[in-house]
């Protein structure tokens, strides 16, 4: 167990093993098909699929993407099959993934969200659901889900019983204290929280005077964000003890270093997959360097172990879970 | 499909602002199809943050060697970064993607209505056409004599020129070259189809013209792409509200080519 | 008056006219001094000073700065003299600059504010007075402000009957809703708010384990942070009927005409001009050439001129300011 | 202090990574001081957003040409874009900026340290003082002979070399040189000042070795910066906590040159 043998990347999120840190975003990747030629799934730790809603929708009128300064807007607005769509199309794609696969939910309200955990559930292939609280670009009923923490309690409670599926429940940015939403979530039955989800944002076209987006509004991501998603990962995993998943602008594998510096347990990437589908392979490769560079042997040693100056802040996620599995790992007397 | 590293063979200014890209690809970039596209990543230090997609002008095989032409314009950043490209510089790709022109299985003539650069994929459907020896006509038109690029390449049927400053042929549009060819040679949906590329006015009259008389129209459709293989949904086709229950197809898999009587043009970005 | 004559620029904040809608930013510039030799200040419509607080600060401890992709983050922590030191100091260099003048204050609490009012007021040298309310920099009481709404209306209320100056609210982006500050201000006495202020970000440097900025956090400015700032204004300009000064991430004519078409009166500029301090002033010719684009003889065509998809959303800021000031050009015959 | 365009006379790569790049100014570009550097906009596309600061490593005169020299490494997304820019470019800068080297009025010996490419400065600098015909010994350090730049034209004054490796010149620091020099050459804080330019810990230590000694001593510092000009307050001295009340000296007006054993190296970035 010297520093030149392989690095255990292993990572938990609740009662789900990954087998390293690094996840596909919602929204980015499907349900694994579309990548399948493109990206080696079976070296990442998983995939969160695209948001099932629990009716079809069609989604938002275009103009639905355009890129902006180091990052894109896009207001797709949950286009999907719905949970029937889901069994009948997504659910046969999922069985044969060689990663996890977490799937995502988004209901309109607590009985829907209740509906699609039952669903997801029962349907065989999650791994763990990520409970979407937090989409921009469904107007009114996202937005109000995803800024109060109120709400966010109402849902966790709800579905809690539903499954004993790992939930994470993915946050949204837009708000003026987003650790009062995770300790919500945290405190009632998620077993991680992921964020960030999009940022508000809007572009006109001066020259036609029109917004660009058919919704005017849409959801900020890519690498212009990421100093943002860093800061609200950061007010979030001082705040709750539950296992952090982190994500906004990661384009190389140092940004997902920063994540798991600040105390994220496991990255997922988004946008910059759309330039490099590489991009989820080379940051486990990059994570794994970065073990070995530090001569250690998990990426235990890496998960917050940012030097934080003195007084500036302590990073609680996932910290009991990190000190736990370093313990039992010691005992056992070996890693992967 | 597949994400192929790609060597720049060519990479010329043609005419003020638009350029000829030639490049060698490897063996594992598959045949393609007339009307179908590559998404090119510009470059690797993020900026532009999105690959680019481009149709394919042609594909060539000669011996061992493999390559692929596109004809493109600056318009904007990344555009501007590509053009600025060396010879023997490697670019990233994936391709070839979504569907192609169809032609029918029955004997048409095939009308090619190509306006201004969207002339790349309609040279690479004529040439298959000529291969196949299938009756067309090229219907071409452009800003001026200084646009109308390819042209000299297309052999295998009738070819019609239009300029909107009438510095070489019809002094006007391509649709009205449309229409006189439709009544002169006295077509009929059952004995042509349309084949059309340009820019959105263009695409959409044409539509129109096809539509009002019940003529099959494909036209190949340009709009904003993130991730160009059908998984982010950004790139919806609107379809006209007779087509409502179809939801909105990806133009980066359904299309670019796509049926044109059935596109909402009005809502087309 | 064709349009081939020079078009009419300017543009009212209360009882203030600006001869052009271009400002610069607060903390770009300094007093004005510092880029004397590189900007034309006879050209822009004016300056808002760095903020002015009423101890002299030393700022933040180093690194102050980093670049992220199409951004920077800065901690500079309000370094400045305080308000004794303006008088000393600053006023002597506004007095003589050639555009109008904003000065910035900022207090830690009610009685702060209210006597940096009344100082500013008595220098003699100020146009008007932007509040910021908004500072991510200087802790928990620049963010207490800058949040609350209640905060928002109780220093508004203090400081008004304080000055006839114009006051210029300026919020902070980290909020929930930005709407609900904006009215707070308004409706207690603000002329005009501006936005926006920095957002909340965050680096890390892999390499060494730290985070980049001596304080953790801080604030993030530049072209990455334009759409979310576009969409910060169009959330207030639907929600107050004062002028809004808009900002953030403007880096080139375009940027600044995105902004007035979405409603705002007039823009500030701020980061890009580091990179290119003639960036103000290419931003009035632009403005200028878009007038004449739309074969119009004011920039009052352009302010509001969006053309949004039915349905969402209706701009109010400044309307009602703005017919008025067309019907008084109309009647009175004639522009400059 | 301007903003001026300069073409770029050369953009040369020495050895690996690092280049000197001469750059034409115009007469509006003043007379620039040893230890002054330029903000130099390396694209204008956006990418990257700020300038960048350089030192200059000479200014030279000849007839009504007006160039000066940086010398440079890759080391980020900035320094690789400008290591790409060909003879002929022209580049917007703004300069000169800072305060330089301040040379004792009382005639002293001065002692330049120079670590790697912090040679820059004091190469301006050796050559200011052998105009004026002041004493002066250079000292050297690099990692090895092929990072030792432009030491050949020192000609005023004594030079020691020092290499990491050994490949050139004494076998270690750069410090031990000094250390030697100063004491087998008698020095005195009286008789002799430091200049001094290079890695984070060799000024450091300098400066420690000064402190301890009181002899006058300055250094050229680096650390990221904005606007330049003294306007934003992004570039903050740290200074030791006897200087407390002087607050936060500006790097970029107030230096980049500064008393060493003021600056609190601890904090420094
Ligand atoms: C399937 C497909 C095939 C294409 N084939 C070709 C081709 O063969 N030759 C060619 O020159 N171009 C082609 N295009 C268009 C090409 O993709 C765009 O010109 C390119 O993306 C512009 O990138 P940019 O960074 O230079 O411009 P940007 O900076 O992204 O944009 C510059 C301007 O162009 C507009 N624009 C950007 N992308 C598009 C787009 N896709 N359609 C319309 N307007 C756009 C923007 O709104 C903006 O006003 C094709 C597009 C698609 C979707
Ligand atoms: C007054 C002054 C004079 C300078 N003179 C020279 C010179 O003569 N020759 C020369 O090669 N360089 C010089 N530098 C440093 C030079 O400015 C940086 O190397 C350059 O800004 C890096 O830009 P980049 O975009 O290539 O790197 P970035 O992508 O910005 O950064 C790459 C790496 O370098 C680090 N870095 C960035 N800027 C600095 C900096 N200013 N100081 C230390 N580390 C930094 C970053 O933390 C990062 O790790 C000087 C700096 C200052 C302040
Ligand atoms: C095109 C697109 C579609 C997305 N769809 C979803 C979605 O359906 N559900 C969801 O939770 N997040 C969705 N997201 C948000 C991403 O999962 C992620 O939170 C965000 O993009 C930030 O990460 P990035 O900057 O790495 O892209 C979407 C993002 C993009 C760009
Ligand atoms: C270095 C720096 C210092 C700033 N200092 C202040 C300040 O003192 N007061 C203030 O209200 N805003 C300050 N700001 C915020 C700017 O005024 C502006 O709101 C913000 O940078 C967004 O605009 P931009 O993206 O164009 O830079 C500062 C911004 C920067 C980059
Ligand atoms: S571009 Fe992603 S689905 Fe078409
Ligand atoms: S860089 Fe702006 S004050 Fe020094």
């Amino acid at each position: 167990m010297t520093p030149a043998t392989k690095p255990d990347l292993r990572v938990r999120i609740g009662s789900l093993e990954l087998r390293n840190p690094v996840l596909v975003a919602s929204g980015i990747i499907g349900y694994g098909r579309e990548y399948e030629r493109l990206v080696n799934l079976g070296a990442i730790g998983g995939i969160v699929t695209k948001t099932v809603t629990l009716r079809p929708r069609a989604g938002n009128p275009p103009p639905r993407v355009v890129e902006t300064a180091a990052g894109m807007l896009n207001s797709i607005g949950i286009e999907n099959p719905g949970l029937e769509g889901y069994h009948a199309v997504k659910v046969p794609i999922l069985r044969d993934l060689p990663c996890a696969r977490i799937v995502s939910v988004e209901g309109e309200d607590v009985a829907e969200f209740c509906e699609l955990v039952r669903g997801v559930d029962a349907s065989g292939v999650a791994d763990a659901i990520e409970v979407n609280i937090s989409c921009p670009n469904v107007g009114p009923h996202g937005m109000r889900y995803s800024t109060d923490a109120g709400n966010a309690r109402d849902v966790m409670t709800a579905i809690r019983p539903l499954t004993r599926l790992p939930l994470i429940a993915k946050l949204t940015p837009n708000v003026t204290r987003i650790a009062e939403i995770a300790e919500a979530c945290a405190d009632h039955g998620a077993d991680a929280v992921s964020l960030v989800n999009t940022f508000v944002g809007m572009a006109v076209d001066s020259r036609t005077r029109k917004p660009i987006l058919g919704t005017v509004l849409g959801g900020l991501s890519g690498p212009a964000i990421k100093p943002l998603a860093l800061a609200k990962v950061w007010e979030v995993v001082q705040a709750v003890d539950i296992p952090v998943v982190g994500m906004g602008g990661i384009a190389k594998p140092a940004d997902a270093l920063e994540f798991l510096l600040a105390g994220c347990v496991a990255v997922e990437i988004g946008t910059a997959m759309f330039a490099d589908p590489g991009l989820p392979e080379s940051c486990v490769a990059g994570i794994a360097d970065y073990v070995r560079g530090m001569r250690e042997h998990s990426v235990d040693a890496v998960i917050g172990a940012m030097i934080v100056p003195e007084g500036r802040g302590v990073i609680r996620a996932g910290k009991a879970q990190r000190e736990n599995a370093r313990a039992t790992r010691a005992a056992s007397g070996g890693s992967s | 499909m597949n994400q192929v590293d790609c060597t720049i063979i060519e990479n010329r200014e043609l005419t003020r602002g638009n350029f000829l890209l030639t490049l060698r690809v490897p063996r594992q970039f598959s045949k393609p199809q007339p009307g179908q596209f590559v998404h090119l990543r510009l470059s690797t230090d993020g900026e532009p943050l999105l690959r680019r997609p481009y149709s394919l002008e042609g594909f060539f095989e000669r011996g061992r060697i493999r390559a692929i032409r596109i004809y493109y314009s600056v318009v904007g950043r990344g555009s501007r970064i590509l053009s600025m490209h060396p010879k023997g510089r490697e670019l990233d790709l994936i391709g070839p993607l979504g569907v192609g022109f169809q032609i029918s299985r029955k004997k048409k003539t095939s009308l090619l209505v190509a306006g201004g650069r969207g002339v790349a994929p309609l040279l690479f459907l004529a040439r298959r056409l000529r291969e196949r020896k299938r009756p067309h006509v090229f219907l071409f038109g452009a800003k001026s004599k200084y646009e109308l690029y390819g042209y000299r390449d297309v052999r295998g049927g009738r070819l019609h020129l239009a300029t909107d400053d009438g510095s070489v042929g019809y002094h006007g549009s391509v649709l009205d070259l449309l229409q006189r060819e439709w009544e002169e040679a006295g077509h009929t949906p059952d004995t042509a189809e349309i084949f059309t590329c340009g820019p959105h006015g263009l695409l959409h009259a044409v539509a129109d013209f096809a539509r009002d008389r019940g003529v099959r129209c494909e036209a190949s459709l340009e709009g904003p792409m993130a991730c160009g293989v059908g998984a982010c949904r950004g790139c919806p086709i609107p379809l006209r509200p007779e087509h409502d229950g179809a939801g909105y197809p990806a133009m980066c898999v359904e299309g670019p080519v796509y049926d044109a009587t059935a596109v909402d043009w009005e809502r087309l970005p």
